[in-house]
């Protein structure tokens, strides 16, 4: 199960601060990264419920936060729903979808499952790319932002509007911990480990990960509406599979199956990017090389890296520390 | 006065080298004609990566944080339509150096738009009536899946049944998606036609045009199509194939005026390259920067004025720009791709001439003063 | 012919084998027992260069020990491990032919003919893939496998497990049949009669060290050791 | 739609051509992917790599110069990336193993920009292959018939050593359970280096034999990398019939496609491919195991 | 309880369960003996659903189960463990135990709440962790704890789903005679109403665990009887039994 350490616990500390931080001083440009950073957050935070958790590597979550960013398009432009609305609707649209995707690929695993939700993603993105309804491959545009004027956010202000994206991010990895917690999550893990006892034990398994995949889109979905919103245009790149990769790497470079890790990743991979792109047009080759440079270190990802050398001490310095400070105090059980 | 512009190019991904040429021909602009005028110019280039949202970001970054007067470039119309409604709200006047979409200057306009480069119709429509004027009436078309392939596509049919020609086939291939054209050049041939007109750019290009050779389709079917099927960037890599092919674009470096040989040689002297459509394209943008400061226009709304009224002879010839679209008024060259001394050379056939767009749903405040 | 001076050996962090010292002869059956967890499967995949030998040293005729398992195979030693390890890809055929076409000729002790005589069960399973036969199967497809290498010592961990009695004592048979023939064996059991009836010598290995050596007859005498050591 | 039986078996041919090409790429990342468990997804970047090295050598030496470097050159940067990365990463899991696949792609992507630009190259065809023969009136390029030729001279080479010889089942064996192939005498690690180097001739090979066809741009290997997973894992990872069942489906169902039902061609093989996985959830013909 | 009738099963020209037909009462423990290969796991196989059979029907409780997925034989009382563990090997046994008690009691699919918090979940933990002997290795991981651990586990995951029939697949398989002993004892100790099919070349074991006894060979019943007529059977003996110790 999903289990907050005390690294854990500063590590996301340090990530909301750093992100309000950067949220509430940064500039033009600054703070558009940090939406990008926010938004790749959330989809990586998707991608590692199913792939962390449910050993369900998937190459369509780009695309799922596509449909939810075309959904929400469609729904406010096309057809004239209210954006709050809409977002609601983009967010079920892509929940079913994902769905009907993990119970088709449920029987599906390992790399084999990774190119049925490939298919999928890239069915959604050949299809978005040559209909001449969805803008075709010029994409769409005028989507409006949500209007929160009523509680004083304005959203077209970029600053108001990462705001508002850290604290959906937020929701988002609250939700998580709490599917990732409750007794979907722990089948879901037990799935991961064994999924012929699971199923032996009475659990259909197809469900379990049809249900979190669902769960997972659903939060892919807010990902894309909010993306939507954010560049207020919509094209089908963000639809293509080498999105899904980079989603992919950056899970993995960040902590597969840490939840914190990935965002981390995100942050990292983001602000690398624009870095190095800002030095040399070869940015790809920086990025690789350090990739290559990351995983041959043989952690985890950057986070497992950091929990492998840091965890049990920092675990064990703070729990002397509460010790002292409260010894009466019963301990809560891990 | 200090005029800051900010270039937005793909500097890196599938259309980097179009980026590189737009930005070279941009800078050769600004050092032969910069001294024109009062204005001085300062440069700040961002990497659009060929990506809408990082397009967005870096236009974000350009017009809020480094306050840039003008921009330009933008080679993609998906980057385009990403950046179009944060221009026009900023009001910030935007030199667009490629993207070629027809809704830029039509149903999307925008009176801080103004394109220096093409419309994805303008290049192909004069084509149709001069196709069926060479007795060709019978064509198959072919072009890549999206929606520049669609609207080359319709430029040309357009024209070409309202002379009275007729369209016998027509195929639109899943485009960065077909390697092998096999089976769609083995349809044009069975279709009855007698000409195949196509739509096709970069990679694409190449391998179309080296697999309708291969076929020895050139002889009884000939090829004609949208001038960047053999633009000068990628002729060379097609080699023999592309010989006798026969397309229109905007420019070629082979047409003959003094502007264009004063170009090409500047260009080739700078660059040791021979200038592409995409080169010009940087080129005169610049040229319409300075043409448009030379009226004293220096900030925002004054030189997005200043743009919509510019005009000049240039490589291409004479240039202007239609003030109820912002789009460019150009003449369209038709050339042949024919063995030349350094490697294929353009034969200009003919220059059609200049022709407004029509306003594609347009509409927009009129020019003031 | 095998020597253990002194072995440490285990997994990752946790260490398994604590200076384990132990011999067997050319020619003689060496009998490793002891309890669940003891370390005798431990003992026998350091042997075999499955684990690092982090102390101590291990020498085969005299000779130090090669480091891969790769090295170790081709000094004479066949292996059966515990997992049993049949290539689930490969057929029955494929999985005897692996060794059987690289160790042997024609004039090898061991050929397909005579493992199948062995065997004939596996005969007729033989285009079967090599994990949809039984738990039994498996085993004497293992043990058929190994003694295709035509091995100069045979390394056996828990060799009945899971066999039903009829063909335990069918193996107990073969065995004997090939201690006789001279061929030297190491034998790792639970099944202490069995064990003791095959061996010439007794290691009982317990926490990762030997805490008895001796001979069969001595230990099947010593009910105090069997009662300490193996729980009998 | 015509119903000239030539018209049909030109498309047919071409077909084929397709899937020869298909195979020849598919056929080193199944041996790659499916035998040692290793997921390469840069197979796709040294495919492109070989048809940079093809085409930069046939400007020198002519295309057969061109042809037999670039399998031995990519073969010799597999070597390079053996040693230095892909050993280490072996045991490491699928998931290590993408990402440092995925960085290698990113790598080489850049790496051939820096060398060889952003702009096309081309290779000419010398002219034996350079011709048309007659297939039913109409003229069809030698160089197509070529490819074709290839592939399946090809596959009756692979299908000979892994079927005639043990290195099929050592490979099989090793890919199962490498400890224990190991215990049985196999030397696992350089089986392993063998298959690897051969896959990356392959790939360098089939990056040759594409590049007088398409255009040698940089992204080539991206482009091609999706088709080559589908045709494996349509066929079944590891096994030679899956390789050339799936690329023989890929070569016509694109083909015909594009042919009968342009407006759906790009969808069509991506739902195939999701029904081929819905009922065979290992692909039609994986390797056993 | 549990019946099977005519059951059949080829794969490809390997005929392994021929015609099986079987009839266990509530509460009764029957072992199955068979030499290797007989066809003793494929049944069990059949029997929860993980093989469909050719020909021949599976009746849990009455009802024709046959057409039924193996999860869903489950959730109506059929439970077993496995010759092989098939474990959940990076969690604890106290999560392994647990799992299987939350898909009995209905919370593992739910979306709130841990699953394995429940009082009735933690109930059954500590039982089944009781009956087989685990307290002392709730907290640590599968990986950790010995193989004679881990075999019991294997028949404690089976056990917490609190099933009507448990079928067991050679539980003593590879454990020492110390433990072999204790799960003898175990198994004597689990609620008499708890009906048991037991794989099991440990004749001690079997012949004092049984009531009743059936013997496979290639396939077919060729045995069906009390221990006592199984001991005596000449069959038996010549197919199966036998000993080293004859020799
Ligand atoms: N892969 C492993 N990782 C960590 N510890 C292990 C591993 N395998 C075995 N152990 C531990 O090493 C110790 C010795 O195990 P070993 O398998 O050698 O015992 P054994 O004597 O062969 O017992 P058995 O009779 O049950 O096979 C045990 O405590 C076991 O838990
Ligand atoms: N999936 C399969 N495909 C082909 N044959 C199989 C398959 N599964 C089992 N068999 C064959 O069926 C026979 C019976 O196997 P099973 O595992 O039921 O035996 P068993 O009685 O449990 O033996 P053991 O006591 O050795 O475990 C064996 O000969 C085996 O080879
Ligand atoms: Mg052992
Ligand atoms: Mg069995």
């Amino acid at each position: 199960m999903f289990q907050h350490t005390a690294l854990r616990y500063t590590a996301l500390i340090l990530l909301a601060a750093g992100a309000f931080a950067q949220a509430v001083t940064a500039g033009y440009f600054g703070l558009e990264v940090l939406t990008e950073i926010l938004l790749l957050a959330m989809l990586v935070l998707a991608l590692d419920m199913v792939a962390g958790f449910g050993g369900m590597v998937s190459l369509c979550h780009g695309a799922l936060m596509g449909l939810g960013a075309y959904a929400y398009a469609i729904l406010t432009t096309k057809a004239g729903i209210a954006p709050p609305v809409a977002m609601a609707g983009a967010i079920a649209i892509t929940g079913v979808a994902a769905w009907v995707i993990g119970a088709i690929g449920a029987r599906s695993h390992g790399i084999y499952f990774i190119m049925a939700t490939l298919a999928f993603g890239q069915m959604a993105y050949s299809y978005v790319f040559e209909a001449p309804l969805f803008g075709g491959d010029d994409g769409m545009g005028g989507i409006p932002r949500l209007d929160l004027t009523l509680i004083g956010l304005d959203l077209n202000d970029s600053r108001s509007f990462a705001l508002f994206c850290l604290l959906l991010l937020a929701a988002s990895y609250g939700a998580a911990v709490l599917i990732l917690r409750s007794g979907l999550g722990r089948s879901l893990i037990g799935v991961m480990h064994n999924e012929q006892r699971m199923r032996a034990l009475g659990l259909t398994v197809w469900r379990i990960k049809a249900d979190v995949f669902g769960l997972s889109g659903m939060i892919a979905g807010l990902a894309g509406a909010l993306a939507a919103q954010h560049v207020m245009y919509i094209s089908p790149g963000p639809l293509a599979w080498t999105v899904s990769g980079e989603a992919l790497v950056v899970v993995i470079l960040g902590g597969l199956g840490t939840l914190v890790g990935p965002m981390i990743g995100a942050a990292a991979f983001v602000v690398l990017k624009h870095e190095v792109s800002n030095v040399t047009s070869y940015w790809h080759l920086v990025v690789g090389v350090l990739l290559i440079a990351v995983v041959m270190s043989r952690a985890n990802g950057l986070f497992g890296w950091i929990e492998a050398r840091w965890g049990a001490r920092l675990e064990r310095r703070l729990s002397d520390l509460t010790r002292k400070s409260d010894a009466e105090e019963v301990p809560t059980d891990a | 006065e200090e005029v800051k512009v900010g270039l937005l190019l793909p500097f890196s991904g599938v259309y980097a080298a179009l980026g590189n040429d737009i930005e070279a021909g941009f800078e050769l602009a600004l050092e032969e004609y910069g001294s024109e005028t009062e204005a001085t110019f300062s440069l700040m280039r961002e990497d659009t990566e060929v990506k809408p949202p990082v397009a967005l970001a870096k236009a974000k970054k350009l017009i809020l944080q480094d306050k840039v007067d003008v921009m330009a470039g933008i080679v993609s119309s998906g980057v385009l339509g990403a950046v179009r409604d944060l221009i026009d709200g900023a009001g910030v006047p935007l030199i667009v150096a490629n993207a070629g979409n027809d809704e830029a200057t039509g149903a999307h306009c925008s009176p801080f738009i103004t394109r220096m480069s093409f419309s994805n119709g303008q290049v192909n429509r004069p084509m149709g009536t001069w196709l069926f004027d060479q007795g060709i009436t019978k064509v198959f078309t072919l072009a890549p899946d999206y929606a520049a392939g669609r609207q080359m596509i319709d430029g040309f049919t357009e024209t070409f049944t309202a002379a009275g020609g007729e369209i016998v086939g027509q195929e639109f291939t899943p485009f960065q998606k077909t390697q092998d054209f096999g089976p769609f050049l083995a349809k044009a041939k069975a279709s009855g036609a007698e000409a195949v007109y196509v739509f096709y750019a970069g990679g694409e290009a190449i391998s179309f045009v080296k697999q309708y050779d291969s076929f020895g389709l050139k002889a009884d079917l000939p090829l004609f199509g949208s001038g960047f099927l053999t633009s000068p960037l990628y002729v060379n890599a097609e080699g023999p194939a592309a010989e006798g092919v026969i397309t229109a674009l905007h420019y070629v470096p082979t047409i003959d005026n003094p502007e264009n040989a004063a170009f090409v040689s500047a260009f080739l002297q700078k660059t040791g390259r021979i200038p592409s459509e995409y080169a010009v394209q940087g080129f005169d943008a610049a040229r319409a920067l300075i043409e448009a400061t030379k009226t004293g226009a220096s900030d925002r709304d004054s030189l997005a004025n200043a743009l919509r009224q510019v005009h000049f002879d240039g490589p291409r010839g004479t240039l202007s720009i239609d003030p109820a679209t912002n789009n460019i008024v150009q003449p369209i060259y038709v050339y042949e791709t024919v063995p030349g001394e350094f490697g294929l050379s353009q034969k200009v056939l003919a220059e059609l001439p200049a022709s407004a767009d029509p306003l594609n749903g347009c509409a927009m405040a009129p020019v003031s003063n | 012919m095998l020597d253990l001076q002194s072995v440490a050996s285990g997994y990752g962090e946790t260490q398994v084998l604590h200076g384990l010292s132990l011999r067997a002869e050319q020619g003689r059956v060496l009998a490793i027992l002891g309890r669940n967890g003891a370390g005798k499967s431990t003992t026998l995949k350091t042997i075999m260069g499955l684990l690092p030998t982090r102390e101590g040293e291990i020498a085969f005729d005299g000779q130090k020990m090669g480091r891969t398992p790769y090295e170790i195979a081709r000094m004479g030693i066949a292996y059966v491990p515990e997992t049993r390890d049949i290539f689930p890809s490969l057929t029955v055929r494929e999985n005897l032919e692996i060794t059987a076409k690289r160790f042997g000729t024609k004039d090898s002790d061991w050929t397909m003919e005579r493992v199948l005589d062995l065997f004939p069960r596996l005969g007729e399973r033989m285009e079967n893939g090599g994990t949809q036969l039984s738990g039994g199967e498996q085993q004497m497809l293992a043990i058929a496998r190994a003694l295709l290498m035509n091995p100069r010592l045979l390394i056996l961990d828990e060799p009945t497990e899971g066999l039903a009695p009829i063909i335990v004592k069918l193996i107990h048979d073969k065995l004997l049949e090939l201690k006789h023939q001279g061929l030297s064996m190491i034998l790792v059991e639970q099944n202490f009669g069995f064990a003791t009836s095959l061996a010439d010598d007794v290691v009982v290995v317990s926490k990762g060290q030997a805490v008895w050596t001796g001979s069969a007859e001595e230990i099947r005498a010593d009910e105090a050791a069997q009662h300490n050591w193996l729980g009998v | 739609m015509s119903l000239d039986p030539g018209f049909w078996a030109l498309q047919t041919l071409n077909a084929l051509q397709l899937s020869m090409l298909l195979f020849l790429l598919s056929i080193g990342l199944t041996v790659i992917f499916g035998l040692m468990h290793f997921v390469n997804l840069a197979h796709g970047s040294l495919y492109a790599l070989g048809a940079y090295v093809a085409a930069a050598a046939a400007t020198v030496g002519g295309y057969w110069t061109g042809f037999f470097l670039a399998p031995v050159a990519v073969a010799g940067l597999g070597i390079l990336l053996y040693s230095g990365l892909i050993r280490r990463m072996r045991k490491s899991g699928p998931m290590a193993q993408v990402l440092v696949t995925f960085g290698l792609i990113f790598a080489l992507l850049d790496l051939t920009r820096i060398v060889w630009g952003d702009i096309a190259l081309a290779i000419e065809l010398p002219a034996l292959l350079d011709g048309r023969v007659s297939v039913f009136g109409i003229g069809y390029p030698v160089y197509r018939l070529f490819i074709i030729a290839l592939g399946l001279a090809i596959f009756t080479a692979l299908a000979m050593v892994l079927k005639r010889t043990q290195i099929g089942a050592m490979i099989r064996a090793g890919v199962d359970n490498d400890a224990m192939a190991a215990c049985l005498g196999i030397n696992v690690e350089r089986l392993f280096f063998i298959v690897f180097c051969v896959g990356c001739a392959l790939a360098g090979l089939a990056g040759a034999v594409a590049a007088p066809l398409l255009s040698v741009t940089p992204d080539m290997g991206l482009q091609i990398l999706i088709p080559t997973l589908i045709v494996i894992v349509i066929g079944g990872l590891g096994s030679l019939q899956g390789a050339i069942a799936g690329s023989l489906i890929f070569g016509f169902v694109q083909t015909f496609g594009a042919v009968l039902a342009p407006q759906l061609a790009s969808v069509l093989i991506y739902a195939l491919l999701a029904a081929v996985l819905v009922i065979r959830p290992m692909g039609l013909f994986p390797a056993k195991g | 309880m549990l019946e099977t009738r005519n059951l059949d099963k080829s794969f490809g020209a390997v005929h392994v369960t021929r015609d099986v037909s079987l009839k266990l009462e509530r509460g009764e423990r029957r072992v199955i003996l068979g030499p290797n290969g007989a066809g003793k796991t494929t049944l069990f196989n059949l029997l929860v659903g993980e093989l469909t059979p050719d020909s021949g029907a599976v009746l849990l409780a009455g009802e024709d189960v046959t057409a039924l997925p193996v999860a869903k034989r489950a959730r109506r009382g059929l439970s077993r463990s496995y010759q092989k563990n098939t474990l959940f090997d990076g969690l604890t046994v106290e999560e392994n135990l647990g799992l299987a008690a939350a898909v009995h009691t209905g919370s593992a699919t739910r979306l709130w709440g841990d699953s394995l918090a429940t009082p009735e979940v933690r109930e059954i933990v500590e039982e089944v962790a009781e009956q087989v002997r685990l307290m002392p290795y709730l907290h640590a991981k599968v990986s950790e704890v010995s193989y004679g651990v881990r075999r019991q586990l294997e028949v404690g995951v089976a056990l917490a789903t609190r099933p009507l029939v448990l079928l067991m697949d050679e539980p003593t398989s590879g454990v020492g005679p110390e433990m072999a002993k204790g799960f003898h004892e175990l198994l004597n100790d689990l609620p008499r109403d708890l009906t048991l099919l037991i794989i099991e070349h440990d004749m001690d074991l079997a012949f004092d665990v049984a009531d009743t006894i059936t013997v496979l060979n290639y396939g077919e019943v060729v045995f069906d009887g009390l221990p006592d007529a199984a001991r005596g059977s000449k069959l038996l003996k010549e197919i199966y039994l036998g000993s080293w110790e004859d020799a």
